[in-house]
């Protein structure tokens, strides 16, 4: 199934979240922040869906105002791929985790948290991953600047 | 020095076992009263071996033989006993180790 | 054959099995005392072997040495955590012990060195006799053979009664230092286990 | 930490914390492991990575497009021809450029000799945590070959740098093909020599029968791939599902294996040694004439969108999501690694067992530190 | 050695009659030098076989090139003495927090225990000048089987005192892991060689060559106690391995996991002591299984003349140095054979290794303990008792 196809399905199930093509991105839908944690519990448990592989979420990140977390889901009977957007809002970015549905969720989600500054409510252990512990800023971020980055010349 | 006679190794026989004596009863730590055991049962040995080989039969060595297979039976549970004992109260000082509980 | 143990040779070992029975009972730090009651279990098979008992001089290092020592040392290991050795509490009033244990030593030495002992030093050991399966024992002073037909011979009971007695006490100091069974199993990684 | 034991609350037992890495002689790269140790036997393994860290995504945003493939390179120094691989497939596939033939089946060549060098890379530390030295020497000794027919293509034996957008940066010598089917058909007989001197030996399989075993349903949540999940019994391979470049017109196939453990993992890598040598000998027969670049603008500027590709590495699946504004440089680049799923598996992994299973397990899963650190 | 050493004098000075400590200095000279130059010796083998096991040609560099054609396997033997020499002269470090004393008994503890072994280990017999032939040993003990298993607890000793006084938690892992190891590899190898002292009625190792070169059954070619007591020889070959912390038993050193064992904190001198000792624990381990189960310096049905003449010269002491040149060979064909087994087998689990020797070694040895007492009972009631 094609991500057009899990539109109308998605809309019919979750009418308070509202859904959207990217038009970037042919395989992508943008979703709103709220309803996180059930619409994607229902993709992982749903026989037609049936993702149970996440193969990886991150974060892209667009100043002046939007923040966007990518989710990329896959599933292995029906063969089909699914990525979900949730844009938010760049200042103080938080969303639920996911971590207690697939658990390669927990560790993607502490590098975002670490490289992005995105909140993660409710991940049990959310500490920096890549950065170590006292390190201030979050380096992914495309204002961030620090003392000892020299901009490339070209 | 005169020739060496029964007497010379019931003496070190006699000293060695005041010794062990002396730390079994200065000794706070269980383990360190195990090692002071095992020198008495040493000295006892040697008075043994001493006296099998003075008035020549063999008795003494074949008790001295039992001696050390008690003395390895004793260490075994003396060792048992004071890891159980780190185990509940996580040191083994003998002063402070009088609860029957547990 | 007269016997004379070579003065030289005993006081040599008399002077190590003192100094390191004192090192056990004064040392400083535990794993010391355990190193020095192994040099004196050392010294004392070497007085075996002055005595001519060579087979109780091996079975003192193979055993004693070699098994009972080795395992106060590991109990010294698995309960003495190893970054503060415990200096302080290390004795208790040794001035009264150490009166107490010369009284000791004074009365033990009165007995033992006042009475005479009737010794025979310069016979072999026992040449009249020969145990009854007729296999003739070795001349030699406490021969290993000799040795193993009197254990055998009259010492017949004891010498089982003291093999039931190591089973038992194998068995007890198992069941006394065992951890505690109703240790809970961790509950992820137990069921995750091969089929 | 105490541990207290309910049945008899007094009673608690010290965990003493066991520091294996960052410097440790058998962590590959700069991986620790902090174990709370009981005794003997480990009771939970926090990996700790990020000692590692160059922030590879942030500098492909500062670098054009072509300027980007030689840090990709570092991404994983064993393969890097898959590394590269996936970050230009991704930017062919943005830009839709068609790739010529010669260069498709170069580029499948490359790969598959890269999959052999890194196995037997895995082979040889593999044998040697589980303590046979002998193994190391010979896994070496062949790699060695394979190195020289990177070297006599792209010049660099660890770091290649041999991809471009459209192709790839030098046409093969004229006779690769003559010296690839030489070396495969010395090479080939001598991986049962490598089976003989693990497979049948007892204390092998004691140390890794039933030892670190995976369940297929967790393999799946914590995101593992490639011969890992291969070994926990299911069939998941990236060129047999969705085929890219020539893998449609290669028939090899793919060995799967249900116990899931240490052993199993080790068998699934071994037969896939075979596997890629028959590909290696097909791509040799059907190597088509033509170009072998499809030239680019060196500044090329893609247009707005986004997308994700991914194939498949020795290690696993490699994936590039790739976001570009329509300017010359990429705007956001995530590099999906396997090694990064497969360090977080060791949390679920490493628990009740002893200290040399964990390297069993660790080599096992050929988790390399700069790509999950990236 | 004291009767020979005194013949030999007195040969030489034509009566001179030697005082009693002279023959122990001579023989403790004599062990040093060997284990010193049998070790330096070992180690090149090692790395050459080693080499040859994994298809390259081990050290080739020091040493110069004088026998070009076969230069494959003689090249680089200058190799030890330079590795000792560098061991040498490299720094000695003591760490701050280290228990001295214990720090530095260890290795003096490790390389007593590889002296006191050499005692009772018979070489060759001689009857040059006696009638009967003297067994060429330091000192033939009667108990010297017994005197060889209890010398292990030294080494025991001193790995675990190295161990605890290294105070860091991976030496005291290594240090307790190879204590239990070797302790509990001691017991089946104690039962194994009770095997052959069934066989012979006696502890000395002397005695026991002499019963195998008297042949088992009447017939001198069963008479190695390899063939009787086949198990207790399988089995003390695997307890040898264990003993010696030699691949596949060296979890102790397993650098992979606790860096390098107790010898962590060890540099130069105090490690090449430890590395010494382990070498020369080795060759002891196959002299011992020469000189128990192959016969020792016999071969069946051979014995050599007590003095040679070669027409212009006659050769004294033939006969011990023939069985000298015997028992080495022998010697160092099971070092050979502990070599290949070094460098072909992964290590071992310590639960299984304890499993292995506890649930399978110990029952080995007990039925290898049945067969040898049935056939000494058959030896004696049917074959008319031992020659010793």
């Amino acid at each position: 199934m094609s991500p057009d196809e899990f539109l109308p399905i998605l809309q019919a199930r979750f009418p308070q979240v509202e859904f959207r093509l990217d038009p970037l991105n042919p395989q992508a839908l943008i979703m709103s922040a709220s309803g996180v944690p059930e619409v994607f519990g229902w993709l992982r448990d749903a026989p037609e869906a049936a993702m149970q592989y996440l193969e990886f979420s991150t974060a892209v990140d667009s100043p002046p105002d939007c923040l966007c977390v990518v989710y990329s889901l896959y599933s292995y009977t029906h063969r089909h791929r699914l990525a979900l957007k949730v844009d938010l809002p760049r200042h103080a970015p938080t969303i639920p985790t996911l971590s207690h549905l697939w658990e390669n969720a927990d560790w993607n989600e502490r590098e975002i948290y670490d490289l992005f500054g995105v909140f993660f409510s409710g991940h049990e252990d959310l500490r920096r991953l890549m950065m170590p512990e006292d390190w201030e800023g979050h380096p992914l971020r495309k204002d961030y600047s620090h003392p000892n980055l020299t901009p490339r010349p070209d | 020095m005169s020739a060496i006679g029964l007497n010379h190794f019931l003496a070190l026989g006699a000293v060695l076992f005041c010794l062990g004596t002396y730390g079994v009863l200065t000794r706070r730590n269980a383990i360190a009263v195990l090692l002071s055991l095992e020198l008495m049962f040493n000295a006892v040995n040697l008075n043994l071996v001493a006296f099998a080989r003075f008035m020549p039969n063999l008795d003494g060595v074949v008790l001295a033989v039992f001696v050390i297979a008690v003395a390895a039976a004793e260490a075994t549970v003396g060792v048992a006993l004071v890891l159980s004992i780190y185990r509940n109260f996580r040191h083994i000082d003998l002063d402070q180790v009088d609860t029957m509980k547990g | 054959m007269i016997y004379d143990p070579n003065p030289v040779a005993f006081w040599l070992l008399a002077a190590m099995v003192a100094g390191c029975a004192l090192a056990v009972v004064r040392a400083r730090k535990l794993f010391h005392a355990g190193l020095a009651l192994v040099g004196t279990l050392f010294a004392v098979a070497g007085l075996y072997g002055l005595l001519q008992a060579w087979f109780l001089a091996a079975v003192q290092v193979l055993v004693y040495a070699g098994a009972i020592a080795i395992m106060l040392l590991f109990a010294i290991m698995l309960t003495h955590n190893m970054m503060n050795p415990d200096l302080k509490s290390l004795t208790t009033q040794p001035w009264t012990a150490a009166a107490l244990c010369l009284m000791l030593l004074a009365i033990l030495l009165g007995g033992t060195l006042s009475s005479t002992w009737q010794t025979a030093p310069d016979t072999t050991l026992s040449p009249t006799w020969t145990p009854k399966c007729g296999f003739q024992v070795a001349e030699a002073i406490p021969s290993v053979q000799a040795l193993g037909f009197r254990l055998l011979d009259p010492f017949t009971l004891p010498f089982e009664m003291v093999s039931v007695l190591i089973l038992v006490s194998l068995i007890g100091a198992l069941v006394v230092a065992r951890r505690n069974p109703a240790l809970p199993e961790a509950p992820e990684g137990r069921e995750e286990k091969a089929p | 930490m105490m541990r207290q034991f309910p049945a008899n609350p007094d009673l608690t037992v010290e965990e003493f914390e066991l520091n294996m890495g960052p410097q440790h002689p058998s962590t590959h790269g700069v991986l620790r492991l902090v174990l709370t140790m009981d005794g003997e036997r480990v009771v939970r393994c926090k990996p700790v990575v990020g000692y590692l860290h160059r922030s590879i995504e942030k500098m492909a945003e500062n670098r054009t497009y072509t300027q980007v493939i030689p840090v990709t390179d570092r991404l994983d120094y064993c393969t890097s021809m898959t590394s590269n691989y996936v970050y230009v497939m991704a930017v062919e596939d943005l830009a839709d450029i068609t790739v010529p033939p010669r260069a498709e089946y170069i580029r499948v060549i490359m790969s598959e000799l890269n999959r052999i060098a890194s196995h037997l890379l895995w082979y040889g530390t593999f044998a040697l945590e589980v303590g046979a030295t002998t193994p190391f020497i010979y896994g070496f000794r062949d790699r060695e070959k394979v190195l020289d027919l990177f070297e006599s293509t792209c010049g660099a034996r660890l770091l290649y740098n041999y991809l471009r957008i459209g192709g790839v940066s030098r046409d093969l010598p004229e006779d690769f093909c003559e010296r690839m089917l030489a070396f495969l058909d010395e090479w080939e007989p001598l991986i049962r020599e490598y089976e003989d001197l693990l497979d049948e030996n007892p204390i092998f399989y004691n140390r890794t029968k039933k030892v670190g075993f995976l369940s297929a349903e967790k393999a799946l949540a914590y995101g593992v791939s490639g011969p890992n999940l291969r070994a926990s019994g299911m069939a998941r391979d990236v060129r047999r599902e969705h085929p890219y470049a020539v893998y449609p017109e290669l028939e090899f196939d793919v060995p799967v294996r249900t116990e899931g453990d240490v052993f199993a993992r080790y068998r699934i890598r071994m037969e896939e040694l075979r596997q890629s040598a028959r590909i290696l000998r097909q791509c040799a027969e059907k190597l088509p004439g033509g170009p072998y670049l499809e030239p680019q603008p060196l500044r090329m500027v893609l247009p707005e969108g986004e997308t994700y590709v991914h194939l498949e590495s020795p290690r696993g699946d490699i994936g590039c999501y790739l976001v570009s504004q329509g300017t010359d440089k990429p705007y956001r680049c995530k590099f999906r690694t396997p090694s990064f799923c497969h360090i977080a598996v060791f949390q679920h992994l490493v628990r009740d067992c002893l200290i040399p299973d964990i390297m069993a397990i660790c080599a096992s899963f050929d988790v390399v530190l700069p790509e999950t650190d990236r | 050695m004291e009767p020979i050493f005194e013949q030999f004098v007195r040969d030489l000075t034509g009566g001179f009659q030697v005082p009693f400590w002279a023959p122990m200095l001579v023989s403790l000279g004599l062990v040093l030098a060997f284990i010193a130059l049998n070790a330096m010796f070992m180690i090149w083998l090692e790395r050459k076989i080693c080499g040859r096991i994994q298809r390259r040609m081990g050290p080739m560099l020091t040493g110069p090139k004088a026998w070009a054609r076969f230069s494959m396997w003689t090249g680089g033997w200058f190799q030890t003495p330079c590795d000792s020499v560098k061991l040498l002269l490299k720094e000695d470090i003591i760490p701050a927090q280290v228990d001295r004393f214990g720090f530095m008994l260890a290795p003096v503890l490790v390389f007593m225990a590889a002296l006191a072994v050499y005692v009772p280990l018979p070489i060759s017999s001689t009857s040059y000048a006696q009638s009967a032939p003297i067994v060429v040993a330091v000192a033939d003990l009667d108990i010297g089987l017994l005197y060889v298993v209890a010398i292990t607890t030294l080494t025991i000793l001193a790995i675990l005192t190295a161990g605890w006084a290294s105070n860091n938690k991976y030496s005291l892992l290594g240090g307790m892991r190879a204590g239990v190891q070797i302790l509990s590899y001691e017991i089946p190898m104690l039962f194994a060689l009770m095997g052959p002292m069934v066989l012979a009625g006696s502890l000395s190792l002397g005695d026991l060559v002499l019963v195998q070169h008297a042949g088992l059954f009447g017939v001198p070619l069963l008479g190695w106690f390899l063939v009787p007591s086949f198990l207790g020889a399988v089995v003390y070959l695997i307890c040898a391995v264990a003993e010696t912390n030699r691949p596949p038993f060296d979890m102790p050193e397993a650098e992979q996991e606790l860096v390098a064992g107790f010898s962590t904190e060890y540099t130069a001198m105090r490690f090449a002591m430890f590395y010494l000792a382990e070498f020369s624990n080795t060759f002891v381990v196959c002299m011992i299984f020469t000189a128990v189960f192959l016969g020792g310096w016999t071969l069946p049905g051979f014995i050599p003349p007590s003095s040679l003449n070669l027409g212009f010269f006659t050769l004294p002491y033939f006969d011990l140095l023939a069985g000298m040149a015997i028992f080495f060979a022998k010697a160092y064909a099971v070092v050979l054979l502990l070599m290949w087994i070094r460098w072909t087998f992964p290590r071992l689990r310590p639960d299984h290794l304890m499993t292995f020797g506890w649930k399978f070694l110990l029952p080995l040895s007990f039925v290898n303990l049945l067969v040898c007492i049935v056939l000494a009972a058959i030896q004696q009631i049917y074959f008319g008792g031992n020659p010793g």
